[in-house]
């Protein structure tokens, strides 16, 4: 389908000790009479400045289109090597050929036929790509929509339109603020971190009203999002009943928390009178404005006890396993209350590691030297009442004691408002079709708990990660949802106290931002933010089998009306996966197809089995696995001539066609590496690997049918740093069909 | 008539804290205290007490008068400093141990003829009489602090060590009827009297 | 890279970390221009001289390719290594920026190769492992390094090694004239993601580092435990090469102190418990042994903690150690203290000990513009004027995942101030 | 050339028939040698030292710290306050310190002094020196090196710190746990500082004589170790710590079976020797266990 203007030219460095090793005339030879290329030029530096000139002229002035350079890996000199208006194959002959092929002439021969197959496989690579020219959006939206007005929701917003960014803003109760409108005061955010400070929430709320760019919707919830980057459509459901539908880019949701029920810890007092939680005493501190506190029945607290870890930190399964990390500055914060107010009232923080990270050590002091007294020790029984009294091991003096109190106030902790969890929608959903009731209800009720009600085929809301919280995955990329465009801050992403809410908020936002300014260009979303590539499908020869819906991990395809997948280009990250899915190979990118790999695996010259010769196809995923194979070529590590590397963009885009392709033209085995799978997977796709397990569990089969044995296929769990053991695999595995004997396939290829 | 520790727990009522804020050296930096446990682990008397420093400290927090003033733990103190230098905040350390042991020395509360207690009295007791310490008379009152017969005892047992320093030319025998002495000594006891009489205004002990 | 000439639109990144990295991609990912400045010869920062990250146990090198990658696939970035900013001047929307650039010896023309390492027998110090090892003069930073370019070590600058190492180079790229570079820019705001660098611990007198060869850091020992540090990923004492199995951990060493650093580094607690799991990866059978104030692990990273606490191998003792001694016998470090529940005094020999040293922000020492605001641990509040920011650990004592949440904050305050001078300059 | 002028304060110990008396007639040699002149400070009286708390108190160990300061304050004005006793150093530097600090502490000082007739300028700040002080910093290594006439050769010796000469203040930019200035000071006379890993080992100060079981075991190590890393003598800059482990060794060696027969001396006794000190003049004859070494040297 290319243009008949294309111009094909390879590109040949001799530099590097390439030339001394590699017979570059049989190179030369390869690219013209297989690669077919009208321009074959071979150069000692290619990639100095008179090299790329050379490449950048017949650019200019030969009309070239479509370059295949063979020098070293595509990881290494990409800026010399980038060429953005003509398409580009790299074929690795330095860290993938003569870096790793061991040292000497008896090993010429196999060095030789492997740099002759990659600039075979470059060529043919080149002949399919076609250089994407984006899809630029006019009426692009950049609105951010912005879901919650606590201090989350309103920093995100003042920060979008403090950049220029028209913004709406959805709370669902009466006023902006949240959470911080029941707090007397907040912890410190700035040095000296010595006094707890008003916590601004009211100005900003007044900030935000009046902010010309801000939209605020009150008493107001999201019912629909649909649409996808720069087009989010959203239907938002005001308490008057009317709907209004606003045209979005991006979407912070920063939908808060709730407090532990307290109710649920009747052996700390839970329930009792003068036993509260921290927003109990928040209320009470309010209400006092500066001045005693009294409990609710009117009493003027003289003492006061703090339990921490209430309900927190707890392995036995019946209350919260996690640790809301602020409760420790937040009692430190809150016993200052009552020693600003009056020193001589006896506070006590009973705890069992007591955690102020950072410059909370600051404010630990600053509350010792106010007279707060911390004891450590586990409270094993809190009584409210008249006179409250809290029971604990003293575990410094080591002995069991009970303090009396006027009032006891239990750290409890942060429960994320997330929304939907994602398998007990799918479940409920299932259920709900087959026509249980029960299931029937539960799916309304889990429509009200939702915060989006996205209508995306895999639920309303954005994937969970653990405890309920929609946290990433990544600890390099703390924003990375799995629904592009869509970022979580605050609270429901993680248990936090309100300087890391605040900051948090302002980083969702900065990633909001971006993926309206990408979608406008038709660019994608990260980890491939530079790539203007998309998928398309060939729709008259699909066959609606919807497994590219189902496996895409981004939720980016529908199913239109015909039950056709419908692809929402925005939402997709140019993973691949969707292309790894297709039974009928109907789904592709301009740079990235079953024809630009599928030609590089039939391109390898596979030698008959008298040679003894095996050949081995390695499809590598481009962000780890490669990597450690170049790695493996930079330490000088050997590994054997006999293998074909082709990077994949990840695990998941790995269509089984290229394997029964190559095992059918006789390759002698395959070897498939991608990142970790399970609980840490460390697939920048998310599912990409574990997809690829799953699918090649199932290709057995296939190759029974073949009367191939099964261990033909193999498939690795490749880390970045497993560049010797990444070796040492090739190796093993090529002895190991060494032993097993040439593919009977072979011949017939 | 109410003793001076009658009078300071009817002062302080159950806040021992309070207490020791605002009557013992330095005792204000109690509360400081973060039970990191190191002055424990730097002390070259640790195995031979009772309660360490920062456990003492939890006590005090804790509200047990009666144990901490009647320990010996304070008194085993040898001012080395020690876990003054490596206290993470910075507590003065070895002072609040002589603060709290003269509290309770001065309460009566410390216990009975401890022998770092003996000492403590005798050398101050040897500095003021004449200004300066005569150790000729300090150590025989050292040896003879369990009456006659022991210290005989002990002064025998020292009796070697005794000679040695004398024909060293370190311990001059003469002493016992005249030694050095400070011109002023009359002076330095009024002095001293004022400046306990201050100091008991200041911590209620009058 | 472009050769984009600076603006009061453009924002400048100061430190090439995972926290610069990420507020330059940010920044250049939502079409703003940046300039990224790092004085080392490569980015990566001190996470790439890191084993594994806490909780997942996964590979830094993994997020820094893929950081890479977005670099090499964005025009906005420019780049620049051995550089160093010597002064700020100006406000908010319009600084006068003056960059020191250090001589490389090696040009663009660099392919790496490694023939210059080959011709060269000088050794120097190994950076990337905290010096535990040695490289040649002339050397590629490590195996992630950006540029992919070698270095020429100053001292054999003007040798016969410097010669050789030119002479070796077929592409020309050795210049062993180079100067140290001045030139001046003018930038809309400037994110400072300067890092940390662990507090010293020769400081730390009563955990005799500077006496006892078994004494280590938790930097070095991160170096240890990999693949690709100086032993191999063996835990090997300096001391005398054996394997250690029964290693103590000093929790606070430096943090938390008065004599030292005020504030708690935060990450300390979790690389020990990260520690204790190399540890057992290492060898089934090998002890740990944490010595400890407060576990401060927050949020899901108790899970981590709670799974450490059930490791038959890993014990706790809540204590402050209060002095290392020397076993002379074996060289083991005896650990004196008291275990604080209970009161229960402790005497006990391990054959290394580990020195969770504390966080200092990179600054410490440097001058800074005074329009610059820090807190009591001179980690960077922001600016007076407005239009600077502190991100990643520069910050505060951060974890890799806050800090990079920190530098994509920086990096939309930054857009701010530039979003701010081009409004009020259209109007 | 004119002398180095001080203000001295002798302590308790150092006075003549005093435990530390030979340390004091060590000084001698020294002071004419490097020009060093100590003024005594009339009619002195104890310092108090920190082991007066039981009886003594704060304030009243602060007013008998007072009363030297306003002592040497009157008669020998902007003299640097020096003395050769670790304790009594302390003593001096923590009531100028003390009484710096509060404002109302120094009220009350100045109240009690009036019974003296004396009174302490608010702003008196004259530094409460160690002699090892003004040999490091006033006259520094090379300083001190420059009289040596016989240098210590072959003489292997321990540098024993202790307590109070290092903690809390300790000599400027040395380490608390390892201090080196004492080996650096045996190094300047010639003689050989061995390792020694109990350099600043507690020898149980004051605390020696009604706990002796306790001190002895301390000083057992001390001792011990400096056997072990093959010490001819142990040196100290303290009174106490010298007698503690000099006169405890036999002590020490009825009750453990140990053969100790260290020898204790001064920094000063070895500078003395170095410097061309007769036995006398270095005060060697006052030792309990005599340093055969610096004598044979001494003697020469």
């Amino acid at each position: 389908m290319n243009a008949p203007a294309n111009k094909f030219a390879a590109y040949i460095c001799s530099g590097c000790g390439l030339g001394d090793v590699l017979k570059i005339a049989g190179l030369e030879k390869v690219a013209k009479t297989e690669g077919k290329m009208a321009v074959i030029k071979t150069h000692p530096f290619l990639c100095n400045a008179e090299g790329v000139k050379m490449i950048q002229d017949d650019i200019a002035n030969d009309g070239v289109t479509h370059l295949c350079i063979a020098a070293c890996s595509r990881r290494a000199k990409a800026e010399a090597f980038t060429f953005p208006t003509v398409a580009v194959a790299r074929a690795n002959l330095r860290e993938g050929v003569t870096w790793i092929v061991a040292e000497g002439a008896d090993h010429d021969e196999v060095r030789q036929e492997m740099a002759e197959d990659y600039v075979r496989m470059g060529c043919a690579e080149v002949k399919k790509l076609i250089l994407p020219g984006g899809n630029k959006k006019e009426s692009s939206s950049k609105k951010i929509l912005v879901v919650g007005g606590g201090m989350s929701g309103m920093t995100a917003a003042q920060a979008a339109a403090d950049a220029g960014y028209e913004v709406v803003l959805v709370e669902k109760t009466g006023a902006l603020g949240g959470f911080a409108n029941q707090m007397w005061k907040r912890m410190p955010f700035n040095a000296p971190h010595a006094d707890a400070q008003p916590t601004g929430a009211t100005e900003l709320a007044a900030q935000v009203s009046a902010n010309p760019k801000i939209k605020v919707y009150l008493n107001s919830t999201v019912a629909e999002t649909a649409g996808a980057p720069g087009r989010f459509a959203i239907k938002i459901a005001q308490e008057s009943g009317s709907i209004s539908e606003e045209l979005c880019g991006a979407i912070v949701q920063a939908s808060g928390f709730s407090t532990y029920d307290i109710t649920k810890l009747p052996e700390l007092g839970g329930g009792q009178p003068n036993v509260v939680d921290q927003a109990g005493l928040e209320a009470l501190a309010k209400a006092a404005n500066g001045g005693p506190i009294k409990r609710a029945d009117g009493k003027e607290v003289k003492s006061v006890v703090f339990v921490q870890c209430a309900g927190q930190r707890d392995d036995s399964g019946t209350h919260l396993p996690y640790c809301s990390g602020h409760c420790c500055g937040t009692s430190i914060k809150q016993a200052t209350y009552f020693k600003d107010q009056n020193p001589d009232i006896d506070t006590a923080i009973i705890f069992d590691d007591l955690r102020v990270p950072g410059m909370g050590e600051d404010f630990y002091r600053s509350a010792q030297t106010k007279g707060v007294t911390f004891t450590k020790g586990k409270t094993s029984k809190v009584t409210g009442g008249e006179s409250c009294s809290v029971t604990f091991k003293d575990l410094i003096l080591d002995e069991e004691n009970t303090i009396p109190a006027d009032l006891v106030v239990l750290a409890t902790g942060q429960v994320p408002n997330a929304g939907v969890e994602l398998d007990d929608w799918t479940a409920t959903v299932a259920a709900a079709d087959n026509g249980d009731e029960a299931a029937k209800e539960k799916k309304t009720a889990l429509q009200k708990i939702s915060v989006l009600n996205m209508n995306y085929r895999q639920g309303p809301d954005i994937p969970q990660l653990k405890y309920g919280f929609a946290d990433s995955h990544f600890i390099c990329f703390p924003y990375e949802t799995r629904r592009t465009g869509i970022y979580a801050a605050g609270p429901m992403r993680r248990p936090m106290d309100m300087h890391q809410a605040t900051e948090d908020a302002v980083g969702a936002t900065m990633k909001a931002i971006q993926a309206a300014e990408n979608a406008a260009l038709g660019r994608a979303a990260h980890p491939r933010a530079w790539d203007l590539s998309f998928p398309t499908a060939r729709l008259e020869g699909c066959t609606q089998c919807k497994r590219c819906t189902v496996e895409c991990p981004f939720g980016a395809i529908d199913e239109d009306e015909r039950r056709f997948p419908l692809f929402n280009e925005e939402r997709c990250r140019r993973c691949g996966t969707c292309m790894g899915a297709c039974p009928v190979r109907v789904i592709s990118f301009e740079n990235y197809s079953c024809d630009t790999v599928g030609m590089q695996v039939k391109a390898v010259n596979v030698p008959d089995e008298d040679e003894e010769k095996p050949r081995i196809l390695i499809l590598a995923c481009e962000n780890d696995a490669y990597p450690a194979l170049d790695m493996a070529g930079m330490q000088r590590l050997t590994y054997s001539a006999f293998v074909r590397v082709i990077p994949v963009r990840c695990l998941g885009s790995v269509n089984t066609i290229w394997i029964t392709d190559a095992l059918g033209a006789g390759y002698d085995g395959v070897m498939m590496m991608g990142c970790q799978k399970g609980e840490n997977y460390q697939c920048h796709f998310v599912k990409g690997s574990e997809m690829a397990y799953y699918r090649l569990s199932k290709i057995g089969d296939t190759l029974k049918g073949m009367g191939l044995e099964p261990e033909r296929m193999q498939t690795y769990e490749i880390a970045i740093t497993d560049g010797a053991r990444v070796a040492g695999l090739i190796n093993e595995y090529v002895a190991q069909l060494v032993e097993m004997g040439p593919s009977p396939m072979k011949g017939f290829g | 008539m109410t003793t001076a520790n009658e009078t300071a727990v009817a002062k302080y009522r159950n806040n021992f804290l309070k207490e020791v804020e605002a009557t013992v050296e330095e005792g204000h930096w109690v509360k400081m205290c973060m039970q990191c446990g190191v002055c424990a682990g730097s002390c070259p008397f640790g195995p031979h007490w009772e309660h360490s420093p920062q456990k003492i400290f939890m006590m005090i927090r804790a509200g047990k008068r009666e144990e901490v003033l009647k320990s010996d733990s304070m008194w085993m103190c040898t001012s080395c400093y020690n876990c003054m230098v490596r206290c993470p905040r910075e507590l003065p350390i070895t002072h609040i141990m002589h603060g709290l042991a003269n509290y309770a020395y001065r309460l009566g509360l410390s216990p009975k003829g401890q022998p770092n207690q003996v000492i403590a009295k005798l050398f101050w007791e040897s500095a003021l009489k004449y200004g300066r310490v005569n150790e000729l008379k300090f150590s025989l009152a050292m040896y003879f602090r369990d009456g006659f017969v022991q210290g005989v005892k002990n002064a025998l047992a020292m009796q070697g060590v005794g000679l040695g320093l004398v024909k060293a030319g370190r311990l001059n025998p003469m002493e016992i009827i005249s030694g050095h002495t400070c011109k002023d000594t009359s002076g330095i006891h009024k002095m001293i009297a004022k400046a306990r009489e201050i100091e008991d205004r200041r911590r209620g002990l009058a | 890279m472009t050769a984009s000439i600076a603006t009061n639109q453009t924002i400048l990144v100061v430190g090439g970390g995972i926290a610069g990295m990420t507020a330059a991609l940010e920044a250049a990912e939502c079409g703003k221009q940046v300039i990224l400045v790092e004085k080392s010869p490569t980015l990566g920062g001190r996470t790439s001289m890191l084993y594994r990250y806490f909780p997942k146990m996964c590979f830094p090198t993994c997020g820094l390719e893929i950081n890479l990658r977005r670099l090499r696939g964005n025009p906005n970035v420019r780049v620049m290594t051995m550089t160093e900013v010597s002064a700020v001047t100006g406000s908010r929307g319009d600084y006068n920026v003056t960059l020191k650039v250090q001589p490389r010896y090696i040009n663009e023309s660099c392919t790496a190769c490694g023939d210059c390492g080959k011709a060269v027998t000088a050794e120097v110090p190994n950076v990337a492992n905290y010096g535990l090892d040695k490289v040649k003069a002339a050397y590629l930073p490590h195996g992630m390094a950006y540029p992919q370019r070698y270095v020429i070590d100053p001292s054999i600058v003007g040798t016969p090694e410097g010669e050789a190492a030119k002479a070796a180079c077929k592409f020309g790229a050795v210049d062993l004239g180079m100067q140290e570079e001045t030139l001046e820019l003018k930038v809309g705001s400037v994110v400072w993601a300067t890092g940390w660098r662990p507090y010293d611990a020769n400081k730390i007198q009563p955990y005799g580092y500077d006496r006892f060869a078994n004494v280590i850091t938790s930097l070095e020992f991160e170096r240890l435990c990999d693949p690709q540090g100086p032993t191999g990923g063996k835990i090997l004492r300096p001391g005398d090469g054996k394997e250690a199995k029964n290693i103590a951990f000093i929790q606070c060493a430096g943090s938390r102190d008065e004599n030292h650093l005020r504030h708690c580094s935060r990450i300390c607690c979790m690389a020990t418990l990260k520690h204790t799991q190399y540890v057992r990866e290492a060898n089934a059978e090998a002890k740990s042994t944490v010595y400890y104030i407060d576990i401060r692990v927050i949020d899901r990273l108790e899970d981590f903690y709670q799974n450490v606490q059930k490791d038959p191998n890993v014990s706790f003792v809540k204590s402050k150690v209060a002095r290392v001694a020397l076993n002379e016998a074996n060289d083991n470090p005896i650990l004196h203290g008291v275990d604080t529940e209970g009161y229960h005094r402790y005497a006990t020999e391990h054959d290394l000990v580990v020195l969770a040293v504390g966080m200092e922000p990179e600054v410490v020492g440097v001058k800074l513009p005074e329009d610059i605001v820090l807190d009591s641990s001179n980690f960077i509040e922001g600016s007076k004027s407005g239009g600077m920011f502190g991100a990643g650990s520069a910050a505060s004592p951060l974890d890799v995942n806050r800090a990079v949440q920190s530098a994509t904050a920086a990096a939309m305050r930054s857009i701010q101030v530039i979003h701010k001078t081009a409004s009020t300059e259209a109007a | 050339m004119t002398k180095k002028q001080y203000a001295f304060y002798p302590g308790c110990s150092s006075q003549k028939g005093a435990s530390a008396a030979n340390y004091i007639t060590s000084f001698g040699v020294i002071c004419d040698k490097l020009d060093i002149q100590l003024n005594e400070i009339p009619d002195w009286n104890c310092c108090a030292a920190s082991i007066g708390y039981a009886e003594g108190g704060e304030l009243p160990r602060i007013v008998m710290g007072a009363r030297n300061l306003a002592l040497s304050d009157q008669h020998l004005p902007g003299q640097d306050i020096v003395s050769g006793c670790p304790a009594c150093w302390l003593a001096n530097r923590e009531a100028t310190e003390r009484l710096q600090h509060s404002s109302s502490l120094m009220a009350e000082a100045n109240e009690a002094l009036k019974e003296v007739s004396l009174k302490l300028r608010t702003d008196f700040n004259t530094k409460s020196r160690h002699f090892t002080e003004v040999l490091i910093e006033d006259i520094g290594y090379a300083g001190m090196k420059a009289p040596v006439v016989k240098p210590l050769d072959g003489v292997k010796i321990a540098g024993y710190v202790g307590c109070q000469a290092n903690r809390p203040y300790g000599i400027a930019g040395e380490s608390f746990e390892n201090p080196q200035y004492l080996d650096k000071m045996i190094e300047t006379c010639g003689a050989e500082a061995v390792p020694y890993d109990q350099k600043v080992t507690c020898c149980g100060g004051a605390l020696a004589f009604s706990e002796p079981d306790k001190a002895q075991a301390l000083i057992q190590d001390i001792v011990g170790s400096a056997y072990d890393h093959g010490a001819d003598l142990i040196v100290t800059p303290c009174p106490l710590c010298q007698a503690n482990v000099e006169i405890y060794q036999s002590e020490i060696n009825k009750k453990k079976g140990t053969k100790f027969n260290m020898p204790v001396v001064y920094y000063t006794q070895l500078l003395n020797v170095a410097y061309g000190g007769s036995i006398k003049e270095a005060g060697l004859d006052g030792q309990l266990i005599r340093a055969e070494k610096l004598e044979k040297i001494a003697g020469k």
